[in-house]
C-alpha cells in the first residue's frame, strides 16, 4: 500500500531496438467457436499498443497467438502469420519465442514458490546458473519495477504472502529478468486497487521505448492515458472483428467507426 | 546404432520416457491382475452360480446364500449407519458452532483411518459378546456400520461445505431461516456429493473381510434370519483361497463377481461425480 | 411462528443423532481400552518389547517381531508406491493424449476400488510362486510389500490427480509463457504447489496400508520373526490380530487389543502430526 | 445365552458349533444329516482351531466345542465327548523323493538344525518348514510328541486349518509339513499331490489309529460346558451314535463305535 | 449487451422515509486481527454514501456489520453500536432486521434454482404464500430493475443461465421484492462488463431517496457520480480507519486530510 520508490530504468543498457510485431490475416478458432478473425495489424516497435473492446471480443485470445501460448488450449487452432519484424514466430522454436515476448496476466501469478525461486526458477530453465549472476539479474529487475526496498529482507518469504499489487510486480520483474523484446499485457491492473495500479501504469509507461508493448484494458481512461496507438475490437456475428486501429488521439477524439465512436463515449471513468 | 545411443536427451524427453514407461508398466500389471480375475474367474462363473448353495466347501455349487448374506449384511450397515451419518452431518456443518470444528474434522479423519480389524476387534467383544449377538450378520451388519460411520458422516460434510458460500451468504441476507435455506438450497445442491459419499461407504463395506471374520461369521448356507451367521462375497474369497485346496478357480468365480458388483458401484460413483461437477462449473 | 418451532425440533433431532454417532464412535475406543486393561494391569509394559517372543501360552507377549513386520510392509509399500504414483498422476495430467489419460483414470479408479482379498488372492496365486522360484518358501515381506504397493498405488496416484487437476491453470501459463518445459514445470512449480496435497496422499495410503490385514495375511507367511531379509516371511499386528482373535483367552486376548489400540495410536499419531499440511476440504 | 436353543420342539433351533478344522468337516456331514432328521433344527458349524472351541464354550459363543486332543488339566469345568479317533501325519510334496523321516530328522527340520533336503537324503534344496498357528491342537499333539517347545520351532510358513496345510505343501515341492490323518488321506484320494510319510516306520492306517500303535493318534471331541441341555444331549448322542459310522469312515477317521 | 428499457420506479408507493443509520463506536476483529476500529459515522435517510478506500481496510467487513451477516464468520466479534434511526439492530431479530437492511454482493449470486423461485423462496420464507400477490411483486420488482421484458417468457428457466448483468440484476430485485428500507452493496459492478455496469449504476441512482444506500465501491469515477455522501476508509497500523467523512462534492474537491487527498487525486480514470 505504500507508494514504492522507483529507480531509473536500468534495461536499457543490454537492449537493441525492440521489434515490432506484424500479424497478416489472424484468426482463432476453439473448436467451432470463432474467436477473431481476420486481423491485420502492426503493431509498432518501442510504443505502446492499447487493445480496448467489450468482453469476449477476443483480446485474450489474440493476445495468446502471440507468443503462441494459445497452443496449452488442445482445440484452438491458429490460422494466419505473426512476424516479429521480419521473423514467422511460427518458425521459432517456442523457448526462445517465450522467452523474447513476456506475458503479464489478468490475475497476478506468481508461483507457490519463495520471492527469490520466482525469479530464479525461470533463469535456471533458461540455462543461466551462475549464483552470483542470478542474484544480479534478481536484484536489477526487482529494482526496475521498484520491488527491492519492499522485500529484499524476506526473498525467502512465500511470494504468495505478498499483496496484490506487490505480485503483479513480482510478475513483471519475472518477466523481464528473461529480459525479452516484446511485452504482452492482459488486464494488468484490473485485479489491484487505485493505488497499486498507479504504480503499473507508471512502470508501463517507464519500459515504453525499451519493449514493444501490447495491453489489454478495459479502463478507457488507463488507455488514452499511456496508450501510443489503440486497436478496438468488437464481436459481430459471433465473431471478433478488429474495427479500428490508429493513433490514441485519433480514436479518442475522431474515431472513424460509428462503433468505435458509441464505445469510447461511453466512457465516464 | 551406437551414435544414435550416443545422442544425450534432454531432461524433458527423459521425463517423457520415464512417465510414459511408469504408466505403461503400471498399467501391464493391472491388466495382469485384471485379466487373471476376469479369465479364471470367467471359467468359474456360468449360469448357475449365481443361484447355486455351495457344495463341498465351496469347490462345487455356487454362491447364492453368500450373495444374500453379503446383501443383509450391507442392508443392516447402510439402514443404520446411513440415517446417523447423515443426520450427524448435517447437525455438524449446518448447526453446530464451528468452534469445534477442528476436533471434530480431526477425531473423524483418525476414526476413518483406523484399520478395519480393530473395528472387528470390538464387534467381536462389543456386539457378539456382550450384547449376545453371536455370529450374525446383525452383529456383523453393526460392526461394519461403526466402520463406515465416520467415512459418510466425513465425506457427507465435504459435500456439503463445497455448496458455494454465496447460497449460505445470500440466503442468511435475505433474512430466511436455516431450516428452509437447507431444504431448498443446501441439500439439493449437496445431493450428488452426498450421493457419492454413500456409494464409497458401501463400496468399502462390501469389500470387507477382517472386520466380518469374528462378527458375521461364515457358515456358508442360507441366512433364514438376521441373527443367523452368514459368509459374505470377501470372506469366502478368502477361505476358497487359503483353505480348500483347488479352491483357487471358484474364489476367482466370486472375485469376478465381486469386482463387477464394485464396478456398478464404481460406476454410479463417477457418474454421479461428474454430474456434480458439471452442476458446479454451471454455478461458477 | 410454526417455522422455529420446526427449526428447533428439527434442530433437536439432529442433535440427537449426532450425540449417538459421537457416543457409538466414544464405545469403540472405551471398548478397546477397556478390554486392554487386564494385561496393563498384570504385565509390565516393558514386556512387549523384552519377552523371549511371542509365545501367549508360555507368557511371552513380545510385539516387536509383528511391529517390525508391519512398518516392514508399510514402509517398502509406501516407499515403491509413492514415486510410482505421483508420476501416475504426472502421466494422467500432462503427459497423456486426452482420451488415454480418461481410460487410465479410469483403470485407476477401478483398481482402488478392488477389495484386498482380491489383491491377496492375486498375490498368493501368482506372486508368490513367483517369488518361490526365486528364493523359496515366496510367502514374505516381498510379496507384502509389492501387493500392498499395488493397493495403495491407486489411492496414491487419484489424490494426488486431483490435487494436481485443483491446481490454477495460471501457474501453467505463468510458466509456458516464461518458455519453461513441461516437465521443468511440474518439477519446480506444480509438485512443489501440491505439497500438502501429496502429504495427504501418502498420509492415506499409509494409514491403509498399516491397517491391511487379509492381504497380509494370504501373502506373507505370518511367522512371527524380525525378518532378516526381504525374502523372509513376517507376520504384521493385523494379521496376528486376525490369525489369533478366534481362540485367544484372558492376557492373550488383552494382548490383542492392546495391539489394536496400538495401531489406533500410530494412526491417531499420523493424522495429527500430519494434519497441519494436509489439504481439507474445509481448508 | 440367547443362542442356547430354546427347549421347545417346534420353534426353530439353532445349535452353533465351532472349534478344531480336523473335526469340522465331519461334524459338518453330521449336522447336515441330523437337520435331515430334524427339520426344524439349523446348526451352524464353523472352523478355527480347537483352542477357538474352547473359548467359544466358555464365553457361551458357541454351544458345542471342537476338540482335537485329549482333555487336558486346564480344561475342568468342561465335559468332553469323543466322536471319533484320528492322527497326525507328516506330509510332503508328492515329487519329493524322500520316502521317510526319522524322529531325529524330523525334530531337526523342524528347529532349523537341518535345512536342506539333502542331509535327509533327497536333492539339494531349501526346506520349507510349514508349521500349525498356536492354538491348534494338531500343533500341541505335534509338539508333544517330538517333546518341543513351540517356540523352539523355527518355521517358513504358519497355517491354521488342515486344509491349508494342505493345500500350502501342495503348493510348494520343498514343504513340509504335518496335518489330520483323515484330512490328508481324504485329499491323497482325490488326488492332491502330497505323500503322507510313515512315522518311525508306522502307516498311519484306521487299524494303527484305533489301536494305538500310530505313534501320533488323538480323540477328536466335541465339548460342552455345564449340564447338557435336551438340545446337546441328542446331538452329541447321534454325533457318538453307529447311524453315522460310514461318514466318519468316509473322512477316513476311526469311529468310536465298533 | 442490450441497453434494457427503464420504467419508472414504482417502488415509492409503499414506502415511507427510509431510516438513517448510525454506527458509534464500531469495532470488529476476526480472532486477532482487527478488520476496523472505532468507526462513527451517520448515513444520512434516503441518501447514497460510498465507501471507498484501497483493498483490505475493511470496507466490506463494515457492511456486513450493518445487518449482522458478520455473524456468519464464527471467529468474528462485533464492538459498538449499529442505530437504524435510533432503535439498536442489536435488539432486532435476524429475521426482520435483515428484511429491513437488504444487501447486494460483489459477485451476482442468484440462488441455482429457477428466475422465478428466485424471488418467490424468499418471499415465501417471509411468510407470504398468497400466488397471486407473489406474482404481482415479481412482476413489479423485475420491472423495476428492467429485467421483466428480458425474462418474462422463460420465468421458468435456470437463474445461471442469465448473463453477469442480467444475474446482478435479478439479485437486486431479489432484495427489493422484499421491501427493505436499506440497502447495503459492496462492488455490486466490480463483475460487470462497462455497458452492464452502466444499467446497474443507473438504477442505484434512481433507488435513491426511496432507500438509505452505502455503496463500497473502487471506482471513484463511479463514486462521484452516483454518491452524495463518501466514507474514506484507510488501513493504519494494520487495522482499518474510517479517515474521512463527509459529501462527495467535498472530499473529491476538498479533502481536509492529506491521506484522503492522495488517495483521490491518484483517481485518473
Ligand atoms: N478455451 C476456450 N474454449 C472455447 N471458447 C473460448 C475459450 N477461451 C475463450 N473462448 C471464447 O472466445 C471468445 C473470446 O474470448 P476472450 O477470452 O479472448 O475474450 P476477451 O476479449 O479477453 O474478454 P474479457 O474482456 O472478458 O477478458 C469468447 O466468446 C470466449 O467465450
Ligand atoms: N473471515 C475473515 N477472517 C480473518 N480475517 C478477515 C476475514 N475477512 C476479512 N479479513 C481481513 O479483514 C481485513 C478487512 O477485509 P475486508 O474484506 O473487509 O476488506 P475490503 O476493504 O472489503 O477489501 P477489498 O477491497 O479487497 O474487498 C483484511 O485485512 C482481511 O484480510
Ligand atoms: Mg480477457
Ligand atoms: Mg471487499
Ligand atoms: O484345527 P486343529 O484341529 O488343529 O485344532
Amino acid at each position: 500500500m505504500t507508494s514504492p520508490t522507483l529507480s531509473p530504468p536500468s534495461l536499457t543498457a543490454d537492449h537493441h531496438q525492440p521489434p515490432s510485431v506484424r500479424v497478416e490475416q489472424l484468426s482463432l478458432r476453439y473448436g467451432r467457436k470463432v474467436a477473431f478473425a481476420n486481423v491485420d495489424a502492426q503493431f509498432r516497435a518501442g510504443q505502446i499498443t492499447a487493445l480496448i473492446g467489450p468482453s469476449g471480443c477476443g483480446k485474450t485470445s489474440f493476445l495468446s497467438c502471440l507468443n503462441r501460448l494459445h497452443e496449452l488450449t488442445p482445440k484452438a487452432q491458429l490460422f494466419g502469420q505473426v512476424y516479429l519484424n521480419d521473423c514467422d514466430t511460427a518458425t521459432i522454436p517456442l523457448t526462445p519465442l517465450r522467452r523474447q515476448v513476456g506475458m503479464l496476466f489478468q490475475k497476478p501469478n506468481p508461483f507457490p514458490l519463495s520471492i527469490y525461486r520466482n525469479l530464479a526458477f525461470p533463469l535456471k530453465e533458461h540455462g543461466i546458473c551462475d549464483r552470483t549472476h542470478i542474484h544480479h539479474i534478481i536484484e536489477t529487475t526487482l529494482t526496475d519495477v521498484g520491488l527491492w526496498t519492499e522485500v529484499k529482507d524476506r526473498l525467502k518469504a512465500p511470494a504468495l504472502s505478498l499483496s496484490g499489487g506487490q505480485q503483479q510486480r513480482l510478475c513483471l520483474a519475472r518477466a523481464l529478468a528473461l529480459k525479452p523484446q516484446v511485452l504482452l499485457m492482459d488486464e494488468p491492473c484490473s485485479a489491484l486497487d487505485p493505488l497499486s495500479s498507479e504504480v503499473i501504469e507508471d512502470l508501463i509507461v517507464r519500459l515504453k521505448g525499451t519493449y514493444t508493448i501490447l495491453v489489454v484494458t478495459h479502463n478507457l481512461g488507463q488507455a488514452s492515458r499511456i496508450a501510443d496507438d489503440v486497436a478496438f475490437f468488437w464481436v459481430q456475428h459471433d465473431v471478433g472483428q478488429l474495427i479500428e486501429f490508429g493513433s490514441a488521439q485519433e480514436i479518442f477524439t475522431h474515431p472513424q467507426d460509428p462503433l468505435t465512436a458509441a464505445y469510447v463515449s461511453g466512457r465516464r471513468g | 546404432m551406437v551414435r544414435r545411443l550416443a545422442i544425450p536427451i534432454g531432461k524433458e524427453q527423459g521425463a517423457t520416457l520415464v512417465v510414459w514407461l511408469v504408466a505403461l508398466g503400471i498399467t501391464a500389471v493391472f491388466l495382469w491382475l485384471l485379466s487373471n480375475v476376469i479369465w479364471q474367474g470367467g471359467q468359474a462363473v456360468n449360469g448357475t452360480f449365481l443361484t447355486q448353495a455351495p457344495a463341498k466347501a465351496g469347490l462345487e455349487g455356487g454362491i447364492a446364500p453368500i450373495l444374500v448374506s453379503t446383501g443383509l449384511v450391507l442392508g443392516v450397515c447402510m439402514g443404520v449407519s446411513l440415517p446417523l451419518g447423515l443426520g450427524t452431518a448435517v447437525f455438524l456443518s449446518e448447526f453446530n458452532p464451528q468452534r469445534s470444528h477442528r476436533v471434530i474434522r480431526l477425531s473423524l479423519d483418525i476414526l476413518a483411518g483406523v484399520p478395519s480389524i480393530v473395528f472387528g476387534l470390538f464387534g467381536n467383544a462389543f456386539f457378539s459378546k456382550v450384547l449376545d449377538l453371536g455370529f450374525s450378520i446383525l452383529s456383523g451388519g453393526l460392526t461394519l456400520a461403526c466402520m463406515v460411520l465416520p467415512i459418510l458422516i466425513r465425506s457427507i460434510q465435504v459435500g456439503l461445505v463445497n455448496v458455494p458460500r454465496e447460497y449460505r451468504q445470500a440466503a442468511a441476507a435475505l433474512g430466511l431461516s436455516r431450516l428452509g435455506t437447507l431444504k431448498t438450497l443446501i441439500l439439493p445442491a449437496a445431493l450428488p456429493g452426498i450421493a457419492v459419499g454413500v456409494l464409497l461407504g458401501i463400496g468399502r463395506a462390501i469389500a470387507e473381510t477382517a472386520a466380518l471374520i469374528f462378527t458375521s461369521g461364515y457358515v456358508d448356507r442360507m441366512p433364514t434370519s438376521l441373527l443367523d451367521s452368514g459368509r459374505v462375497l470377501s470372506i469366502h474369497i478368502f477361505d476358497l483361497a487359503m483353505n480348500i485346496p483347488g479352491g483357487e478357480q471358484n474364489a476367482y468365480g466370486t472375485a469376478l463377481v465381486l469386482v463387477i458388483l464394485l464396478i456398478l458401484i464404481n460406476t454410479l460413483v463417477s457418474w454421479l461425480a461428474e454430474r456434480f461437477r458439471q452442476s458446479k462449473l454451471q454455478i461458477l | 411462528m410454526s417455522r422455529f418451532k420446526s427449526e428447533a425440533i428439527w434442530r433437536i433431532l439432529l442433535q440427537i443423532l449426532a450425540l449417538c454417532s459421537g457416543a457409538i464412535l466414544l464405545l469403540v475406543l472405551g471398548f478397546l481400552i477397556w478390554e486392554t486393561l487386564p494385561i496393563l494391569r498384570t504385565i509390565s509394559l516393558n514386556q512387549f518389547w523384552r519377552d523371549p517372543g511371542w509365545h501367549p501360552s508360555e507368557q511371552a507377549y513380545n510385539l516387536t517381531p509383528m511391529v517390525m513386520g508391519t512398518l516392514g510392509v508399510t514402509i517398502g509399500a509406501v516407499l515403491v508406491a509413492t514415486p510410482l504414483g505421483l508420476l501416475s498422476a504426472v502421466f494422467c495430467q500432462y503427459y497423456a493424449p486426452a482420451g488415454v489419460s480418461q481410460l487410465y483414470r479410469r483403470l485407476i479408479e477401478l483398481l482402488a476400488g478392488i477389495p484386498s482379498v482380491v489383491y491377496g488372492l492375486w498375490g498368493l496365486v501368482v506372486l508368490v510362486p513367483l517369488i518361490a522360484k526365486v528364493q523359496p518358501p515366496g510367502s514374505s515381506l516381498l510379496a507384502g510389500i509389492l501387493i500392498l504397493a499395488l493397493m495403495i498405488l491407486p489411492t496414491i496416484a487419484l489424490v494426488t490427480d486431483a490435487s494436481l487437476a485443483s491446481l490454477p491453470s495460471s501457474y501453467w501459463r505463468g510458466s509456458a509463457a516464461l518458455g519453461v518445459g513441461t516437465w521443468a514445470t511440474i518439477q519446480g512449480v506444480c509438485l512443489p504447489a501440491i505439497r500438502s496435497g501429496i502429504l495427504t496422499a501418502v498420509m492415506l495410503a499409509t494409514a491403509r496400508a498399516l491397517g491391511e490385514t487379509m492381504a497380509v495375511l494370504m501373502v506373507c507367511g505370518n511367522v512371527v520373526q524380525v525378518p532378516d531379509s526381504i525374502f523372509a516371511p513376517v507376520r504384521t499386528l493385523t494379521a496376528n490380530i486376525a490369525l489369533e482373535m478366534a481362540y485367544a483367552l484372558d492376557l492373550h486376548r488383552s494382548a490383542l487389543f492392546a495391539s489394536g489400540l496400538v495401531l489406533m495410536l500410530v494412526v491417531t499419531g499420523l493424522v495429527v502430526v500430519t494434519d497441519p499440511w494436509t489439504d481439507s476440504p474445509e481448508g | 445365552s440367547s443362542l442356547q436353543a430354546s427347549s421347545s420342539d417346534n420353534a426353530p433351533q439353532k445349535l452353533v458349533i465351532t472349534g478344531s478344522s480336523t473335526i469340522a468337516p465331519v461334524a459338518s456331514e453330521i449336522a447336515k444329516r441330523y437337520e435331515a432328521q430334524n427339520p426344524q433344527v439349523r446348526i451352524d458349524v464353523q472352523t478355527g482351531g480347537s483352542s477357538r472351541g474352547i473359548a467359544d464354550v466358555r464365553q457361551q459363543v458357541a454351544d458345542i466345542g471342537m476338540v482335537s486332543r485329549a482333555a487336558k488339566p486346564e480344561d475342568q469345568g468342561l465335559n468332553f465327548h469323543t466322536i471319533a479317533k484320528d492322527g497326525v501325519v507328516v506330509i510332503v510334496h508328492r515329487d519329493n523323493p524322500i520316502q521317510r523321516l526319522t524322529r531325529q530328522q524330523i525334530t531337526d527340520i523342524y528347529t532349523d538344525k537341518l535345512n536342506n533336503w539333502q542331509d535327509a537324503g533327497g536333492k539339494s534344496q531349501a526346506i520349507t518348514v510349514v508349521n500349525k498357528a498356536e492354538g491348534r491342537s494338531t500343533l500341541e499333539v505335534f509338539t508333544k510328541h517330538f517333546q518341543l517347545k513351540s517356540s523352539q520351532i523355527k518355521a517358513d510358513v504358519v497355517i491354521g486349518d488342515n486344509e491349508q496345510g494342505i493345500k500350502t505343501v501342495a503348493g510348494n515341492p520343498l514343504a513340509i509339513g504335518y496335518v489330520s490323518v483323515g484330512a490328508a488321506k481324504v485329499n491323497v484320494e482325490q488326488g492332491t499331490p502330497i505323500k503322507v510319510l510313515p512315522l518311525e516306520g508306522i502307516q498311519a492306517t484306521a487299524q494303527t489309529v484305533r489301536d494305538g500303535s500310530f505313534p501320533l493318534s488323538r480323540p477328536l471331541n466335541l465339548v460342552t460346558q455345564g449340564p447338557l441341555n435336551p438340545q446337546q444331549q441328542k446331538f452329541i448322542d447321534f454325533a457318538q451314535s453307529s447311524q453315522v459310522k460310514d461318514i466318519v469312515q468316509e473322512q477316513s477317521l476311526v469311529p468310536v463305535q465298533e
